[in-house]
């Protein structure tokens, strides 16, 4: 086999199972697939905080399969690539369950080269840890009324009373004329698609620690009743993500997004999720 | 300047930045730190005493260190001396070098050192640029600062084909920048003829916006040293002067579609206020490079014409030529910007540094082939905040009663 | 509150701020907690200018800027209280049940006393002064609870 | 030389054990209407306000970029906002910059904290401590005050009824203030009586967990009349760092102090503490009274007893406000000292108004155990 920055690439394969971390594995298991072009295809199965390697030909049984070259592959065990950069290049991409693969990828302790020892004073500590402070937040009583709207199925807004420009959720102040806000009116609750944010990018959720599932849509809806940009900004039916169509407003040309309508929590509390989602108006 | 004069003149006499990076496990924050304050004294050949004041500034919650300027001390100098800490989140860096510009003009300091960091490795950047938003509605809806608004827009104008090909002919001239930069965080080394691949292949993060158009999430620090006018000609071979500065922020709430929003676009704002009262009708042809803070190549492409007062498809054209490569008309960040090195609190002012460096004419294998005189950076941040700032190789006059 | 202020919409949520982190100790402080963890040695960083001898290290002289990088010497794992107090508070960041004792405590050869558990006595009979000794941690934290806390000791 | 910079305004709302009915933007927006109906600011992009520096906290908002929420309600909307990260009277030391160098003719500066919004305070401040030395151990100011207390009462001859006389007088001195939190009048047997908390420190000897918003318009020498006729000019300001870890420091007497004073008076034209006829000092805990009282040279070191034996507080005209120890949130707690002083100055501090002013004295603290410190002079 060949040898990128000096180490053979057999060695980086071959050493996975004696880096393997039983102690961090329990509870995993599945198989994942490495697709490693000249240097061959492995399956690696893990189960009950063992793990071994095996050459294969088929990896369509493994939950997730990443596939690179073997350079690339050789630098990110070394350090000397970055994952997400090879993946913005191309250079590497993972098919399947991406979560899974990145759990799996923690388990191995990091490759050394053979006549290399981790000693005491190169190793570089590192603390992880989830820092969570608990959070009573205050809606006001603005916040706090549109959120009470919520409950009885009502979407309401705030009118500026010297623009007129309408907000949803309220603030207390139209920020353009420096005003408080003063009437309430309600609109929608239905609308128009207006802008998708098609996210496939998983991050952490600040407000629970936990890491949102992808893809989702984050979506502004032009309600009945609000023009222009008064978008009403929540979530859509991430079953219907591929389904909608945007609307816009160019030089006073309008074009129309497909109508919305909410879909309302059993138990509603006076928050956001009192709304689950926009879906499809059909 | 305002429409006041200013107390007196300040310039940079001193200009350090770390290599940016994705990981530094080598060194703690304050040790980061340091070797950007150490270059910078180095640079303005002084040592810490002759400083009076430090400013320093980051996302405390993207390390979670509360008040993090208080444990910095081991690193940034500011033992015994006055000390600011001032933030507005992406614009920080540019924020830190208005203080200073302030601090320095006002006479209440002669010599001050700035100083934006951010170890984005100790922390989640999405996660942590959603927790700007509100707890009770766009927590739960943003993901970070990723967001194909910008490529919504020009599709729209200028239909799928030209937007996306503008944006990765800015990326691929970005990234050929980022390769002369010994300090660049991300430099592939893209070809035009990777063009296509690029724009179908590069996986999606939002949209048509794709990791390849994105901005890296860096470590790094910048520090920058500003003196008065009698100091710094004493210190510096060549002082660049700050000549004047703005800052635009803008409402919490961030509608979508802004293209029929009543006002400009904030950096449009910015640019109009800024050379209006600096007496600037064409910035296209008065200033000679210009280093944006640019998070995304579509931001970068859609950007230009707001900074530069352009109408049309005068900044498609720009990029089109290849007139923001580094021998264009109108280089665009010289230094590969921010989609090469992103280090959130430092980004700013390293868009100061690298347009000072340009007008020093040491900026080294980046440095624009002609001579720059005039140079102008932004900054991003919030919820499309602005600070647009103004360097000059004289004085000229500007800005005196 | 304003006597006229209208609280009926008003009410509260609770959330959290919930987000992971992952601290670098650097080359210097992983020498220091390595060395703690795997020798049971206390490392301290010497300032030839300062005159100082400083526990915890760090890179540079916060006083001069000097580069202490490589001016490692070993302090003692006995040293003696200088000042406490007796934490009686509880709350989720603390590391022990209340109460307990935080003292600071100057170890042999080093200029600047550290913050630490103190440990084997009743809160009410630490005094400034007495003489104490690491207990080293079983279990690594990789921080400074390596060392699990001091405990009186003969002076 | 400079042009000299005014606060022409003040406003706030009442600190509150729990503010629990409003977000920030709403007690930051009766601020600033205030200020707007009190003044007649506009935004104006040639005459107006162009420049907000506000004051808040990323960790007690719980919000990265704190300050993002609040352009609206601070009129930023369109204009400069630059955020103030630490105690608030380095927003008005910076204000003051802004202003001098000629880049701003008015600044507007607004602040709040809701101390109650967290869970614990002390898990907010813990995290100012680095995370492989000191925040493992939990320390955080309450803790780090409970060591400083120590130090300090040892070398000052400080003793626990030293510390209820401090906290009685607070009391008193609050009750006057119509903006003060509401605080029971308590004895000097209930301080003492008061639950331990970090010996020597009991609960009473430490300031209540507060919620508070305060606003003030400043403005350029040449324009201060168009807002007020009872101008309190800035003229002196100074700061200083002390060591990170608490064991570098002197925790009995503030050498950080000490500087950010002598510059704020060499500033102000090189006055001294006896020139200073009201002093507003930053006691986060009822010993930092005496101890700030010596760190800017009103008391010689070491005398902070004999000082408050002597009914210094009183005599020398110290924290009539009833001082952070009746409650004020972090990072504001130096801004309301510089609020009651303004209020002095204007001889509008009703029942508790003291005579002759001329001069006052500001002070402000961030960090553990008054890590750095920031002193304003002020003058009417």
């Amino acid at each position: 086999m060949t040898t990128y920055f000096g180490v053979d690439v057999a060695d980086v394969i071959e050493t996975m199972p004696s880096r393997f971390r039983k102690e961090a594995a329990a509870g995993i298991s599945g198989r994942f697939g490495y697709d490693l072009g000249e240097a061959g295809r492995w399956r690696l199965a893990v189960r009950d905080g063992d793990a071994a390697l095996a050459p294969a030909e088929d990896l369509d049984d493994c939950l997730a399969v990443v596939a690179t070259d073997p350079q690339t592959f050789v630098g990110i065990q070394l350090g000397k690539i970055d994952a997400t950069e090879a993946m913005a290049l191309q250079k590497l991409t993972v098919a399947g369950d991406r979560g899974a693969f990145g759990s799996i990828t923690r388990l191995f302790q990091k490759y050394l080269p053979p006549g290399e020892e981790a000693l005491p004073d190169t190793e570089l500590v590192v603390l992880k840890q989830t820092i969570s402070v608990g959070q009573t937040f205050a809606t006001g009583p603005v916040m706090g009324r549109f959120l009470k709207g919520l409950k009885q199925k009502k979407i309401l807004a705030m009118r500026c009373p010297v623009c007129g420009r309408l907000q949803s959720p309220p603030r207390e102040i139209c920020a353009v004329c420096r005003v408080r806000n003063t009437e309430w009116v309600e609109v929608g609750p239905k609308g128009e698609m207006r802008m998708l944010e098609y996210v496939y990018y998983a991050s952490p959720d600040p407000l629970t620690g936990e890491t949102r599932e992808t893809p989702y849509g984050a979506i502004g809806v032009l309600l009945d009743g609000c023009r222009d940009e008064e978008v009403f900004w929540h979530l859509l039916n991430p079953a219907q993500l591929d389904r909608v169509q945007m609307g816009s407003v160019i030089d006073g040309q309008v074009r129309h997004g497909s109508r919305l309508r909410p879909v309302w929590a059993e138990n509603r509390t006076g928050s956001i999720d009192d709304i689950q989602y926009f879906e499809l108006d059909d | 300047m305002a429409r006041g004069t200013k107390n007196r003149h300040v310039g940079i006499v001193g200009i350090g930045e770390t290599k940016f990076s994705s990981h530094r496990e080598d060194v703690n924050q304050p040790e980061m730190i340091h070797e950007a304050v150490r270059q910078a004294l180095d640079d303005a050949g002084i040592g810490i005493q002759e400083v009076d004041c430090v400013v320093h500034g980051n996302m405390e919650l993207f390390e979670m260190v509360h008040q993090p300027d208080l444990w910095h001390v081991l690193g940034t100098g500011a033992y015994g001396k006055d000390s600011f800490r001032i933030t507005t989140g992406g614009t920080t860096g540019g924020t830190l070098v208005c203080a200073a510009d302030n601090l320095v003009a006002s006479g209440m300091y002669d010599v001050v050192l700035a100083i934006g960091f951010e170890k984005l490795q100790e922390g989640h950047t999405t996660g942590g640029i959603t927790n700007m938003a509100d707890p009770l509605w766009a927590r739960k809806l943003q993901s970070g600062a990723l967001t194909d608004s910008a490529a919504v827009k020009l599709i729209e104008e200028f239909g799928p084909e030209r937007a996306k090909r503008a944006a990765m002919t800015y990326r691929i001239i970005m990234d050929q920048h980022a390769c002369l930069n010994p300090n660049s965080h991300r430099a592939f080394g893209l070809d035009w003829d990777q063009m296509d691949d690029l724009m179908a292949d590069s996986p999606p993060l939002i949209g048509n916006l794709r990791l390849i158009h994105m901005c890296s999430q860096s470590d790094g620090a910048c520090a920058l040293i500003f003196a008065s006018e009698e100091r710094a000609r004493r210190m510096a071979k060549r002082p660049v002067w700050l000549r004047d500065h703005i800052t635009v922020h803008r409402e919490e709430t961030l509608n979508l579609c802004t293209n029929y929003y009543p006002n400009n676009p904030t950096h449009r704002f910015a640019a109009e206020q800024l050379f209006a009262r600096n007496g600037i009708d064409d910035p296209l042809d008065y200033f000679d490079v210009f280093e944006m803070y640019d998070p995304s190549a579509w931001w970068g492409v859609d950007w230009l014409r707001d900074f530069f007062l352009l109408e049309g498809d005068a900044h498609l054209k720009l990029v089109e030529d290849r007139e923001i490569a580094i021998d264009g008309r109108m280089p665009i960040n010289p230094s590969g910007g921010v989609i090469a090195a992103n280090p959130i609190g430092a980004t700013a002012m390293v868009r100061v540094a690298e347009a000072a460096k340009q007008i020093r004419g040491d900026a080294g294998p980046h440095q624009v082939p002609k001579t720059v005189r005039h140079a102008l950076a932004s900054s991003f941040g919030g919820t499309m905040w602005t600070v647009l700032l103004m360097l000059e190789d004289e004085l000229n006059g500007w800005g005196m009663p | 509150m304003q006597s006229d202020f209208d609280t009926s919409d008003c009410y509260t949520i609770e959330g959290k701020l919930a987000l992971p982190y992952t601290y670098f100790a650097g080359r210097v402080g992983s020498r220091f907690i390595t060395t703690l963890r795997d020798q049971h040695k206390i490392m301290g960083v010497r300032c030839d200018a300062c005159d100082t001898v400083f526990v915890p290290p760090r890179q540079t002289c916060e006083r001069c800027l000097g580069d202490l990088t490589d001016s490692w010497c070993e302090v003692g794992s006995r040293g003696r209280v200088v000042n406490f107090t007796v934490v009686r508070y509880p709350d989720r960041h603390l590391p022990r049940p209340v109460p307990y004792v935080l003292a600071m405590i100057l170890l042999e050869g080093a200029d600047t006393p550290i913050v630490h558990l103190l440990e084997g006595i009743p809160p009410e009979q630490v005094a400034v002064d007495m003489a104490v000794e690491a207990v080293f941690a079983e279990t690594t934290t990789h921080t400074i609870r390596d060392i699990d806390h001091f405990k009186p000791c003969d002076a | 030389m400079a042009r000299r910079v005014a606060i022409c305004a003040a406003a706030q709302i009442r600190n509150e054990a729990n503010i629990w009915y409003q977000r920030f933007q709403g007690m930051l927006l009766e601020c600033f209407e205030s200020l707007v109906d009190q003044t007649g600011l506009t935004f104006d992009m040639e005459t107006g306000v162009r420049n907000v520096v506000t004051c808040s906290d990323d960790v007690f908002d719980a919000r990265t970029i704190s300050d993002n929420g609040m352009t609206d309600v601070v009129g930023a909307h369109y204009r400069g906002e630059e955020k103030m990260a630490q105690d608030g009277l380095n927003g008005l030391g910076y204000a003051m910059a802004a202003i001098m160098s000629g880049h701003d003719d008015l600044v507007l500066l607004l602040g709040h904290c809701k101390e109650s919004q967290s869970e614990s305070r002390h898990m907010c401040t813990n995290l100012a401590f680095e995370p492989f030395f000191t925040r493992p151990l939990g320390l955080d100011f309450l803790s780090a005050g409970g060591l400083q207390a120590r130090a300090y009462m040892t070398r000052a001859g400080l003793t626990e009824d030293h510390l209820a006389e401090v906290v009685v007088r607070s009391r008193r001195q609050a009750a006057a203030n119509p903006f003060a939190r509401e605080n029971a009048a308590v004895t000097h047997q209930e301080v003492a009586a008061s639950p331990l908390l970090a010996d020597p420190l009991r609960e009473l000897h430490f300031y209540p967990v507060t919620d508070w918003a305060v606003g003030m318009l400043l403005c350029c020498e040449e324009r201060v009349h168009e807002f007020t006729d009872k101008p309190v000019w800035l003229t002196g300001f100074g700061s200083s760092m002390d060591s990170y870890f608490l064991g570098e420091r002197d925790l009995a007497f503030s050498t950080a102090l000490q500087q950010a004073a002598q510059r704020a008076f060499k500033m102000a034209g090189g006055v001294d503490a006896r020139d200073v006829d009201l002093f507003e000092l930053n006691d986060a805990a009822a010993y930092q009274m005496p101890l700030w009282a010596e760190g800017i040279g009103l008391v010689p070191p070491g005398d902070g007893a004999r000082w408050l034996d002597a009914g210094g507080p009183d005599r020398h005209q110290v924290n009539r406000s009833g001082g952070m120890l009746n409650g004020n949130p972090l990072m504001l707690g130096g801004l309301a000292r510089a609020l009651e002083a303004f209020y002095q100055l204007r001889g509008e501090a009703d029942d508790r108004q003291a005579d002759g002013l001329k001069r006052a004295l500001a002070h402000g603290t961030t960090g553990p155990a008054g890590q750095h410190h920031a002193v304003l002079i002020m003058e009417n």
